[in-house]
């Protein structure tokens, strides 16, 4: 079953064609690898399909919580994350100045069940909202082994911590689509790893489709059953880590041509 | 952590400072204590100097002689930055801390509009030398000034222009953002109208603005015979030279606020007339021993609100005088009494402790030597 | 269990204090002129709670607060003296009018960014109290209403009154928006402030909750503008200008942004400050600013800075008296009257 | 034709006054362009500006020539103030978030407001500036005083001579390349501190230019003369899109014409909300001002 | 030339660089590689003073470096092409040159630098006055090369020239590293196309969070197994 789908999506940034005519169709429970060297438009990719940046052409669409599949290209943000889709970023965008635990939080607004008057006044419900809040949150963190780092400021955390809170918030919104980007970079082999597993892990825990961006061949090679490659915002290859890894234009594209010659 | 130590350091420094201050602020038994409230800083604040100085040159005369009831007079100023809300902050200090019961001021209407229903129902007796908003001395029998209120200069001109100059057309430019010139634009109009002339237009600017010839240009198409400038002299010689740069010819009138006009107009500013009360060029020997001695102290001519300041303190204090006491009570009977000519006139009150005196209107016209001058045209005489 | 206990102790300390200090001004051990200085501060540290709000927990700098004040307090006098309308009502009135005066302004305006925000909010306080000064049947025009009905006529109820409502009132904010800053709406709203796009990604409806955190914060301005007119009893449209709302913000500023209990300490510090300067006589606004650029200069943070820029949370500190471990900082129930 | 001669004779009215906010905007937006502070205590630059000015033509006595060589002093205190102001004051605040160098600009500028109120020699009291006399050009019946052709020539000499100066000397483009990108321009061997404050001192001395020719045109000076230009120029500066220096002189320009105009043709009481509704509304429309570029985040 | 010595770099409480050590030989191109967030970009800011070193010790032609601003760095002859290229959008090709040459004096000099840039790059000349925002991707990184040449560098730090360039430009950029370096202009260069960096560089080093986890000649390098894995995950 498709849960996402671009047809001929494409963006203009002034005069450059940072994406052209991308056609993606993720089915359920994927996990897909979009590589591309650095500039390939991988990003602007996952930003088309978060709503930051609005597609010049082309269509997105992306299954809502009802199964149905609708089209977002012109949506925002939050109504894209509101359907089910939540996402990572490059460089990682935590609320720096927040405790780890409230970043979550924020990635479970969507889910709070009183509204802002309840709030202000602690009326009735508050205090059991609050809690099961609190405890869906330390629970995601566990998975990340993070939770005894609930209560320090998110900025505090190490490199690596950080890039794991930014998934942790981005599951605390309850997504089908989960969008990862770079997860593993400024990790050490041994985290990556432990992040491979992980991945999986929250994929078959959370039942979710994911797509990451990943610099680190190791571990795109790794988890993903299929693979996209970008150069220059077009679509070079497409298929298993095996058939990619292999593929001319991909090892031209990312390993310099020179290897043509060597290899 | 250096840093934040000599921050530190200098902040208790300041504080320190100020409880000493604090601790020596307190006057002896054997002196009289008046507070004032003046302007002496933001917008208004050179009226503001200006009045507070001739206050205390005033009652250091009056110490000189020996001060009042046999007592030093102390002054205690306080500053309202021209904020209604630091005047009653000044106000409620000066009654609770210093406990004083006769307070002079404060110089701007709004600032003692906030003041005067405190003031009345804490029995202190309030004494304007400049405030003109008509409602000022509404909030009881407490309330004092010795300047005219906006409504009677706001008469004079309209009547002179109609009676005397044969105006037909009007036009009136002021400042909208003080009371002074909209409660005189208000009087000007509606006298004026009342007898049977037009106002063909009425422009106005902020406070502060020092551009007016977009207004003049509009009222220039309006044609009027006279233009009525209800503001201060510094913004009103801004106005007068833009006006006959630009060729508007119309006669110029203006209420006591002109009263310096002749020392910052250029020769533009001849012909056009105001009413004044007092003028640093009078003949007068009160006027010119006041201008003398004001100048010998402080290096600058006085304009009216340090005349007006100069005669409240003298008001007062020669009232207390008479009372026996600074009881407001009391001492709002001996004011009552009060008939005697100062530097600014002849003063009574009538019944709403507004000032009974008459004015002057006067004509700008060049002197022998060049110099700029008033001209006596005639006396009017309150209603 | 303890949890609700320190709560419950919590707020019999802050109720126990606010009495105390009521009948400290009632008994005249602080003075009128202090009780006068405090109401005023008091009211200046609402105000500035609302602008921290805006410019401190949501990140958009705005510099028309005196505005929101302004509509506030006008439109609570002319419920008075026009529709005679209950004191209670009237306040209540003033607050919702800046309120809804807020919400018309963000709803084209708070799409902007950073100094663009800024001018903008300048500008609407600037636009208001110029409608203010045109509009005399309303506002008694430059030489203000006066005349307002005070809380109370009776003499020796009057410095007492206005103090006791205003304390009350600063203690209701402070506790109901750390309420509001301590739910996941308030999280929300934060979250503008750490990275809008991120706070976008995770769901948050950034345009919905700016409106809602400037709508608010221009209540809570208005509601201090509401307090303000029957306690002073006269308004003048030029009270209100941009010098006004630049007083607020360097309260945010100097108490720390995005720090409640600093705004409170800063709000009623520096309005004392200000009279407390009164000795220096003509150099008092030499001094003062110089007073403002050194705090700048080396505590940049603000005065929270500090104090590692913390919230002063009254349950934790009576769970540390009581022996028991702290429960953490989310329930922190702030006193405005710990602070002069 | 009645009408139409008022409108000339308002634009032209407008012009000049538009002029002095263009060269007072010019210092905003050049500050803001390197180190994105609005630089609140700026209108106070043209303030002293204007008083030196004045104790120089006190001194020299005014003439067509010491009045033009008044700018010189003028220029070069308000130069040195204004290097002087950012080393102290701003500069260490560089690395903090920038609403605290705007807390201390706001407090620069109360200090030199109520400075000059307490200094002896200036004290509260305006004083006149001394000026020529008038004389009055009339052309097809539009009145044009010699002060608004020398406010013309000396706006327009003023802002060839920056044109120049940014546009053709290393140490103008260094500042653009300065604002354009910090680090980029370290890299370059750009000394970044000696930029900021060549910026500074740029700016400052056309204040100061603009507060002699503010003087000549409107002959009083006190302390608090530079607020209302200050202010009406730091709108002028935004409203031309903040950072821009032709947006800087065509908001300055705007700014001035249409203020003239609506109180001209519309309402005066309500001048200065129409100008800011005007303000708000091109905002709205076009957020970064009417020459300023669009600031878009990366992600 | 440039030694490099335990450096440490922290941005806040992260830290960046863990005791990183190298060293680059007059004549030499050295390359940096490794994957993103490894740490290159932040060494060569480091070296260039754009981050401040928590500590170790750098030195250029024995002059040490950690205490010294950016301009002073520059004028040693020590040159950076950071990443994202970061020409001067609002300023034209010429006068991004013109601020290349910014430190020097001798205006003779720098006149006969600009022919030579033109004969290395003809595509600037061309587009002398036009405004360097309006170049394509290769021009401006073409621009960005050339503008720090003008400052006669004895050393030349570049990070990712490659970065968003069609394969064709690349192997231009590529070729003129290779002059450049072969004129006597020593090259420090950072690079994730790591075969293309490694088939010029003499040396390498790899980094990996932060740390030089392999170092050797480039042609040892570019055949080992270590790299190609490291990249393609084979």
């Amino acid at each position: 079953m498709t849960v996402l789908k671009t047809e001929n999506l494409s963006i203009q940034f002034g005069g450059l064609m940072a994406v052209a005519n991308l056609n993606l169709d993720v089915k359920k429970g994927e996990l897909i690898g979009l590589i591309g060297p650095n500039g390939a438009g991988k990003t602007t990719v996952f930003n088309m399909l978060t709503g930051v940046y609005k597609p010049t052409a082309g269509r997105i669409l992306v299954q809502d919580r009802t199964g149905q599949l609708q089209d977002i290209s012109r949506l925002h943000p939050y109504q894209i994350t509101a359907l089910g889709m939540a996402r990572t970023f490059q460089n990682i965008r935590l609320f720096k100045n927040l405790t780890v635990l409230d970043n979550v939080r924020i990635g479970n607004h969507l889910n709070v069940k009183y509204n802002s008057v309840t709030g202000i006044f602690r009326l009735p419900g508050y205090y059991r909202e609050q809690k099961r809040i609190d405890e869906e949150c330390r629970a995601l963190l566990k998975i990340f082994e993070i939770e005894h780092k609930s209560d320090e400021l998110a900025k505090n955390l190490p490199y690596g911590e950080q890039r794991k809170l930014e998934i942790v918030r981005a599951l605390a919104t309850k997504p089908h689509i989960l969008l990862l980007d770079e997860p593993a970079a400024g990790m050490n082999p041994q985290e990556t790893l432990e992040l491979m597993d992980l991945i999986k892990y929250i994929r078959e825990r959370f039942d979710l489709t994911i797509i990451l961006i990943e610099h680190d061949m190791k571990l795109v090679m790794g988890i993903c059953e299929r693979i996209v490659v970008l150069n220059y915002g077009r679509t070079i290859a497409c298929g298993t880590p095996a058939e990619v890894a292999h593929d001319p234009l991909v090892i031209k594209a990312y390993l310099g041509k020179e290897l043509e010659n060597g290899a | 952590m250096k840093k934040k130590l000599i921050a530190l350091g200098v902040l208790v420094v300041v504080v320190a400072v100020a409880v000493i201050f604090l601790a020596t602020g307190r006057g002896g038994s054997d002196t009289i204590k008046i507070g004032v409230i003046m302007s002496t800083s933001g917008p208004v604040s050179h009226f503001g100097t200006q009045c507070r100085d001739a206050i205390q040159l005033a009652v250091d005369e009056i110490n000189a002689r020996g001060g009042v009831l046999g007592k030093q007079v102390q002054l205690i100023v306080e500053d309202d930055e021209k904020n209604p809300e630091k005047t009653m902050n000044a106000l409620v200090k000066l009654a609770t801390k210093d406990k004083v019961r006769v307070v002079l001021g404060a110089l701007t209407s709004d600032c003692t509009l906030a003041i005067t229903q405190e003031a009345q129902r804490r029995g202190i007796l309030l004494f304007t030398p400049t405030s003109t908003n008509d409602a000022v001395t509404d909030a009881g029998d407490l309330i004092f000034r010795s300047c005219f209120k906006d409504s009677f200069q706001g008469q004079v001109m309209a009547q002179f222009a109609i009676e005397n100059l044969n105006a037909t057309k009007a036009a009136v430019l002021y400042d909208m953002n003080n009371d002074y010139s909209t409660g005189l634009t208000k009087s000007f109009e509606e006298t004026f109208v009342a007898l049977g002339g037009t106002v063909v237009a009425t422009e106005s600017y902020a406070g502060g603005d020092k551009d007016f010839n977009a207004q003049i240009t509009k009222i220039k198409a309006a044609d009027p015979d006279v233009l009525f400038l209800p503001d201060y002299y510094n913004t009103v010689s801004l106005i007068i030279n833009q006006a006959r740069n630009q060729g508007l010819d119309a006669i110029m009138l203006g209420p006591d606020g002109w009263d310096e006009l002749v020392g910052q107009a250029g020769e533009e500013a001849v012909g056009n007339y105001f009413c004044n009360h007092y003028s640093p060029d009078a003949d007068d020997e009160d006027v010119q021993e006041f201008v003398r001695k004001y100048r010998e102290r402080y290096g600058i001519t006085p304009n009216a609100l340090a005349a007006l300041g100069y005669d409240a303190a003298y008001i007062v204090l020669e009232a207390i005088e008479r009372a026996g006491t600074d009881d407001p009570q009391v001492l709002k009977e001996a004011l009552m009494e009060t008939n005697k000519k100062y530097v600014t006139g002849h003063i009574t009150f009538d019944e709403s402790h507004n000032p009974v005196k008459s004015t002057t209107i006067l004509k700008v016209v060049q002197g022998p030597d060049g110099r700029l001058t008033t001209e006596y045209v005639g006396m009017v005489d309150p209603e | 269990m303890s949890k609700k206990t320190n709560t419950i102790a919590s707020a019999l300390i802050v109720a126990l204090f606010l009495i105390l200090l009521n009948l400290l001004v009632w008994f005249r051990v602080i003075g009128e002129y202090t009780s006068q200085v405090l109401t005023i501060a008091g009211i200046n540290a609402i105000i500035a709670l609302g602008l921290n709000l805006i410019s401190g927990f949501t990140g958009q700098l705005a510099l028309g607060h005196a505005g929101f004040m302004a509509v506030g307090a006008y439109t609570t006098a002319a419920l008075l003296m026009k529709v005679n309308l209950p004191m209670a009502l009237a306040v209540l009135g003033g607050a919702l009018m800046s309120a809804l005066f807020g919400f018309l302004i963000g709803l084209p305006t708070l799409r902007l960014r950073g100094d663009y925000l800024a001018i903008v909010t300048l500008g609407f306080g600037e636009i208001i109290r110029v409608l203010m000064i045109n509009l005399p049947e309303l506002t008694g025009g430059p030489a203000g209403l006066k005349g307002i009905p005070t809380y109370t006529t009776n003499f020796a109820w009057r410095p007492v009154i206005p103090f006791a409502l205003v304390y009350l009132a600063l203690t209701l904010v402070v506790v109901l928006l750390n309420n509001l800053l301590n739910s996941s709406h308030g999280a929300a709203i934060v979250s503008i402030r750490e990275d809008e796009i991120a706070a976008n990604a995770m769901g948050v409806n950034v345009f919905y909750y700016k409106l809602f955190a400037f709508t608010l914060s221009a209540f809570i301005g208005g509601l201090g503008g509401a307090l303000y007119a029957p306690f002073f009893g006269y308004l003048s449209p030029n009270m209100f200008n941009f010098q006004k709302s630049v007083e607020f913000l360097i309260i945010v500023v100097l108490g720390g942004m995005g720090n409640l209990t600093g705004t409170v300490v800063a709000g009623i510090g520096l309005t004392y400050l200000q009279e407390i300067l009164r000795f220096l006589k003509d150099y008092r606004l030499v001094i003062y600013p110089v007073i403002l650029i050194i705090v700048m200069l080396f505590q940049p943070s603000g005065i929270m800075g500090l104090f590692g820029n913390k919230e002063f949370s009254l349950t934790r500190l009576v769970s540390k008296m009581l022996g028991e471990k702290p429960l953490g900082g989310e329930e922190s129930s702030d006193k405005a009257g710990e602070v002069q | 034709m009645a009408f139409l001669q008022q409108l000339c004779q308002q634009t032209l009215n407008g012009l000049s006054l538009g002029s002095i906010y263009a060269l007072l905007a010019l210092g905003y937006t050049m500050v803001y362009g390197v180190v994105k502070l609005i630089n609140f205590a700026h209108g106070d630059i043209l303030m002293v500006g204007a008083f030196v000015g004045y104790f120089v033509l006190k001194k020299w006595g005014i003439t067509p020539v010491n009045l033009m060589l008044s700018f010189l002093p003028a220029m070069l205190f308000c130069m040195i103030l204004g290097v002087l102001i950012e080393k102290v004051c701003y500069k260490p605040l560089r690395n903090q978030p920038r609403i605290n160098a705007l807390i201390t600009a706001i407090g620069v500028s109360f200090f030199l407001e109520n400075g000059a109120r307490v200094l002896p020699f200036i004290g509260p009291n305006p004083r006149v500036f001394p000026t020529l006399p008038v004389v009055n050009y009339r052309l097809f019946g539009i009145n044009i005083s010699q002060v608004q052709i020398l406010i013309f020539i000396v706006a327009i000499g003023l802002m060839l001579i920056l044109n120049y100066i940014i546009n053709h000397t290393k140490t103008g483009k260094a500042m653009q390349a300065v604002s354009f990108d910090k680090g980029a321009a370290a890299l370059m061997g750009i000394n970044v501190d000696r930029i900021i404050s060549f910026t500074f001192a740029l700016g400052s001395s056309l204040g100061a230019a603009a507060g002699i020719l503010f003087a000549s045109a409107y002959p009083q000076i006190e302390p608090y003369m530079g607020i209302m230009p200050g202010m009406k120029a730091f709108i002028a500066a935004v409203f031309g899109g903040i950072g821009s220096i032709p947006g800087a002189m065509l908001g300055g320009i705007i700014l001035g014409v249409a203020e003239t105009l609506t109180k001209g043709f519309l309402s005066s009481q309500l001048a200065d909300a129409i100008a800011f509704g005007l303000l708000i509304l091109i905002l709205v429309v076009k957020p970064s001002g009417l020459l300023g570029k669009p600031m878009g985040e990366k992600v | 030339m440039l030694k490099v010595e335990k450096l440490d770099v922290y941005y806040g409480n992260i830290r960046a660089l863990h005791e990183v050590s190298f060293e680059v030989k007059q004549g030499e191109i050295v390359t940096l590689i490794g994957a993103n967030g490894a740490g290159k970009t932040t060494v060569l800011h480091a070296i260039s003073g754009l981050v401040p070193a928590r500590s170790g010790s750098i030195r250029f032609l024995d002059q040490e470096l950690t205490a010294l601003a950016p301009h002073k760095i520059v004028q040693l002859g020590l040159a950076h092409v950071p990443e994202g290229r970061r020409i001067f959008a609002n300023l034209t090709v010429k006068e991004n040159l013109e601020m290349g040459a910014y430190t020097r004096k001798d205006a003779k000099a720098v006149k006969a630098d600009y022919e030579q840039v033109f004969t290395r790059f003809p595509r600037l000349k061309e587009r002398l006055n036009q405004m360097a925002g309006t170049l394509s991707g290769g021009e401006q990184q073409m621009l960005a090369i050339g503008r720090t040449l003008m400052s006669r560098p004895k050393l030349v730090l570049m990070d990712e020239p490659s970065m968003g360039l069609a394969p064709l430009l690349v192997s231009e950029i590529f070729e003129i590293i290779k002059e450049i370096n072969a004129a006597g202009t020593t090259i420090l260069l950072v690079e994730q196309n790591a075969q293309m960096a490694l088939s010029i560089a003499d040396r390498a080093y790899v980094l990996e969070t932060g740390r030089v986890v392999l170092q050797g000649e480039a042609q040892a390098l570019a055949n080992s197994e270590e790299v190609r894995k490291a990249y393609l995950g084979g």
